[in-house]
């Protein structure tokens, strides 16, 4: 048991599971002797050599098409793109090959790697550094896709994701790497936390937000404070991983509170959170004594200025209004 | 619009790599079995042809009669375990790849015991117990996989080899750069063999290329490449044997630009507006089965009798799979949601 | 006016703003002499010739920012990726480049292009050629997608993406285009169909049937017969723009029945549809007296053997079904 | 690992192209206007440094210094209205092209009024009116973009022709393939100017590619490609020159490769592991600003005193830009949600 940071549990996570099983490789720009553009796999070069941590040539769509092809031939890639908005570049490699190749084959073959990398803004990188694009990726049949919020569950959904036999994006919140803020007691060694399982982080009675990575945090913190200044009791649904989607989690904390707010940071046009409040509307309707809203980003690039990044971007005090504005109408 | 590339003058480059005539010293029963498979290839597209006629050829399919010579040289010059990677003309390289043949043509018109349980269709056939990584429909999806299954082969220290069967035209895609240039600094076992039939869809390959030779890329990666004659098989047997060996003594990547044609318009729709009956009559003149035959015949390894015994068996075979595949079932509805995840 | 199919109604309007505007050129994989995979552009390289209707070799991704460069610099490209699935190979440039050019740039440039391109299912073309990936679109700030489900309005809304200043996303259905039994009346001559403009295809009481492209199609089918067998009147909405996306059509529908059914060809999961109920739920949510259901493909790669994709893609039937099972709940 | 790359010897291959010293003609205020500009790129860099020791700059944000020689080399050889496409090290470019120094320093910290309002930071500064489009967060992102422009001369008639700059290792990624080769079957008027700064972030181009010149890579395309002293602003200027009036008459594209250095980190954050403080000494040596400098003080075009006088102005210039931008004002929130569409 350490107190890890969000990055240091994903570091260990890769570490421990590459000590077990030598079929488990890294492939990635400037992850071997540099250590990653965030400094995650540091130290992983040195243990495992150049053979196991792969730097690679700026090739994104080969270097997720090396990925596919090791993993349908016996090995399990663990792949880093430095930057989410960077699968753009080799989006084919995962919407029609990594995805579909099992269906494709007559369940023939299968792909088990991990393709990792950075979302989400918050840390003034710009609109190509910093976007949230879960809702694309959830929306491809044939990937899973998660979601970590803590160090904790970054580390068992991390081994989780590379014990699984499916190709696994796993979006590692770059405000979240470094954080001390939120660092945790993780365990040592091996443990996994399952892949469509979410988790209530706070049980309450007055509200239920669901969130998803670093909004858990603010939806965390909003509710002390709400607790704290106004007595208001809310529940807290961390998903953990939007596909699979454990919606039943999400259907029984809103029988008990009637009221549901949805937060992501993604834009908020045809983001996640839509399949979200749909499923809600087709299997809770009548739970709801008030209109599921959602919470999410402005639907524009993510600007560089910090000053606009913030307002883009759900706050802890946003998600505190938004909360209370929900409850003062019933 | 220049003159397309054609066969003659351009297999000189062989000299240059004293690239040895393994195939006369291959067994009888060997070279009997190429010659069987392109056959097997022509008739098997054929009956695929008139499947297409009849209407039970769903979406598009493409044919590879005349371009046999490619799958089975090359694919007949490594081991039964070397990995394969196709593309969306992909059923030469399932058929010398050892695929059957019954499920084959139950995939093709998407019946439930085809390859990929009729999910798949011409264009994603794939055969994991036979080391074939599969079709594509997307031209160059296959070069990352490749390259993935050849650094499989390096990590697992095994002596295998990869070919990667790329089109003339998946050469101008980006990932063919990419895959070629990560092959090369890694010195992967993998061949791309290129199978130049002059046209990508309508569109010559000297238009949408500046260069006379797709092999003089191989500039661009340090590593070794050349043009043969892809409608001689023995050809394409003896340079891919030479190179693959060299592959298994790390001494990949190799690009191999093959010369060759297609003989039946792109796809299942294809005015062929865009080429001359004329030129499609002078490449016929190359056909790589009849160029075998009677190579084979002249060297005495078959008489002309024997060869018209192998023909008719490969032509009741591929009757007899195409009655398999009618008389199979289309898939039960409850397959359409499995095979998305794996447990 | 002439009965044009779906197909043609788009080639005539390309046609005549080529001949109207010298700024408008079209470039593509085998669109010149050839004519174009389904022939669309069949005709238009004998008449603007080589420069005007340029053929490329197979290299998505920079024939799409090749479009992007042109238009920023003065030109109005219309660019044909053959499938939408291709756009996988590109989507850097769409989603970072098209989408995102002007607002990095701080408004000082504009991106006027349109995307072409055929979308959907039912044509047998299997996984790698039959997909409905709007909802990726959808999401990203800086695109429109328009998605037509008629030869008059394919051609209006052509000509409107086409003096658009945005990158616009046209999405084409295949099953559509040669279809005789969609032929319909279409005006010579230049006409616009504004983007983000629904339009009711049939008025109705009983229940509101949201939908897209040959959804639209199915579902007026569906209504024709639940009016004949059971005096059930359906109302139709054609979207026609998903984004920007026309809300108040739908909130008025949904006022007067009560009931909202949404129809899409794409997978449901992250599905597009989502928005939109999302949307009623936060802006309709007292209109509603039934929960407001979604009828999408499922969730699987698009299989090749037609009985699977049939089964697969919503039908008529299925369409018909659901809309009973709604009105019968109540 | 191997050595790298260095300048000497590496310039032989100009005297293939018969390149004249076209520099030896310009006027003295244009000679002086090259040293001002790369004096600025140095000055405004430094600058930029200290903002980001001061925490004012956001995110990531990439130097030029070292590489001064080649954005100005290159730009002062075309002309006002021929455009540029930079990359995620673009200030030098920027500058180059005529650039507002005030407006750019407030891009970089994040102000209303810097030329993307703040919205685009570091690296996506443009200037549509300089005829610059654009710096790039990704990775060959532009290399689509300049096609575009270039094709945009050709269908308009006019003669304007396109640098498009590129780093070493940028060359690695597919659309480098796409876009070289596509310039080249329609004959754009396109140079593509690299940057061989010998590293990709941490990763030696060397170890990233398996050739020893990336110009080698023109025969992939049938084009034009050679490899210069990009620490030499005399010889880009003169090569450039030749060049871009070579594409003016349609016989563009060119691919050159330009060696050279960058003095400072990949990015903000770099610990420069991969590195040694020997190899960035050596480059050093070859200070492209100090080289010309001498150049001119020894062809008698300033003295020592005149470049102190220019530099003295240009340290002026800078701390005004950086006093400006301080001074400026933060977007209003308004601006968030605008630019998103064009009417
Ligand atoms: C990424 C992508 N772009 C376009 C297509 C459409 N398409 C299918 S085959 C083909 C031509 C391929 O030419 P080549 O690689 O020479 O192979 P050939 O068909 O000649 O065997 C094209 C353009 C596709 N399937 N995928
Ligand atoms: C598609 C993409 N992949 C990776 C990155 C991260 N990245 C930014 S700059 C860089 C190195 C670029 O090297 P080079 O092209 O040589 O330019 P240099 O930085 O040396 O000037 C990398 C890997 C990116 N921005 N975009
Ligand atoms: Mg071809
Ligand atoms: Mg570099």
């Amino acid at each position: 048991m350490s107190n890890l940071t969000y990055l240091e549990a994903i570091r260990e996570a890769i570490q421990e599971v590459m000590q077990k099983d030598e079929n488990i490789f890294l492939i990635g720009e400037d992850i071997g002797l540099y250590g990653g553009s965030f400094g995650l796999t540091s130290g992983l070069f040195a243990e495992f050599g150049a053979e196991r941590v792969r730097d690679t040539p700026i090739s994104e769509s080969v270097i997720i098409g090396t990925a596919v092809g090791s993993a349908i031939t016996g090995m399990r890639p663990i792949l880093e793109i430095m930057f989410s908005d960077f699968t753009g570049c080799g989006m084919d490699q995962i919407m029609n090959q990594a995805a579909k190749i099992r269906y494709m084959f007559g369940g023939k073959a299968k792909v088990p790697m991990v393709l990792r990398t950075a979302t989400g803004g918050g840390a003034g990188f710009g609109p190509h550094h910093s976007q949230s694009l879960e809702a694309i990726f959830a929306h491809i049949p044939g990937l899973k896709v998660v979601m970590p919020s803590c160090p904790y569950d970054a580390k068992g959904l991390f081994i989780s994701a590379v014990y699984d036999n499916n190709p696994v994006i796993f979006l590692e919140h770059k405000v979240l790497y470094k954080s001390k803020k939120y660092a945790q007691e993780v365990p040592k060694g091996i443990y996994t936390i399952p892949l469509g399982k979410g988790e209530i982080k706070r049980p309450g009675k007055d509200i239920s937000i669901v969130a998803t990575s670093y909004m858990v945090q603010k939806s965390l913190e909003a509710a002390e404070i709400l607790q704290k200044d106004k007595q208001i009791d809310c529940e807290i649904i961390d998903l953990r991983t939007i596909k699979p989607l454990d919606i039943d989690i999400v259907l029984e904390s809103v029988k008990k509170t009637g009221k549901l707010i949805c937060v992501e940071e993604a834009c908020s046009f045809g983001g996640f959170m839509g399949e979200v409040v749909a499923q809600v509307m087709e299997k809770g309707f009548d739970y709801l004594d008030a209109p599921a809203i959602r919470i999410a980003s402005s639907n524009n690039p993510v600007p560089y200025s910090h000053i606009l990044e913030e307002e883009m971007i759900p706050s802890v005090d946003k998600i505190k209004d938004r909360i209370l504005s929900v409850l003062s109408k019933n | 619009m220049k003159e397309n590339l054609l066969i003659k003058g351009k297999t000189t480059d062989l000299k240059e790599y004293k690239i040895a005539d393994r195939f006369k010293d291959l067994e009888k029963s060997k070279k009997i079995e190429i010659l069987k498979k392109m056959y097997q290839i022509r008739y098997f597209e054929n009956e695929v042809e008139h499947f297409i006629l009849k209407g039970e050829i769903y979406g598009t399919c493409h044919l590879y009669i005349g371009e046999e010579a490619n799958a089975v040289g090359a694919i007949s010059a490594i081991k039964h375990n070397d990995w394969i990677v196709s593309h969306h003309r992909g059923h030469g390289h399932c058929i010398a790849k050892d695929s059957d043949l019954n499920f084959m043509m139950s995939e093709l018109i998407g019946k439930g015991n085809g390859y990929c349980k009729g999910k798949g269709g011409s264009m994603h056939i794939a055969d994991m117990d036979k080391y074939n990584l599969g079709a594509n429909g997307i031209v160059g999806g296959g070069m990352g996989i490749a390259v993935g299954a050849a650094l499989t082969n390096k990590l697992k220290k095994n002596d295998g080899v990869v070919i990667c069967f790329i089109g003339d035209a998946s050469t101008n895609n980006g990932i063919f750069h990419e895959s070629v240039n990560i092959a090369s600094i890694w010195n992967l076992p993998l061949i791309y063999f290129c199978e130049n039939n002059q046209y990508g869809m309508s569109t010559p390959i000297i238009s949408s290329t500046n260069i006379e030779k797709i092999s003089d890329r191989k500039a661009s990666y340090g590593i070794v490449g050349l043009t043969i004659d892809g409608n001689n098989v023995v050809e394409v047997y003896n340079v891919v044997s030479h190179f693959a060996e060299l592959c298994r003594k790390g001494k990949g990547p190799i690009l191999i630009e093959s010369l060759t044609y297609r003989w039946k318009g792109h796809s299942k729709h294809d005015s062929q507006i865009y080429r001359t009956k004329d030129e499609v009559e002078r490449w016929k003149e190359y056909d790589p089965i009849l160029r075998y035959k009677n190579h084979l015949i002249e060297e005495n390894t078959v008489t002309a009798g024997e060869v018209l015994e192998i023909e008719k068996k490969v032509i009741e075979e591929i009757k007899n799979a195409a009655d398999f595949a009618e008389k199979s079932a289309y898939p039960e509805l409850k397959e359409l949601e499995t095979d998305v995840y794996a447990d």
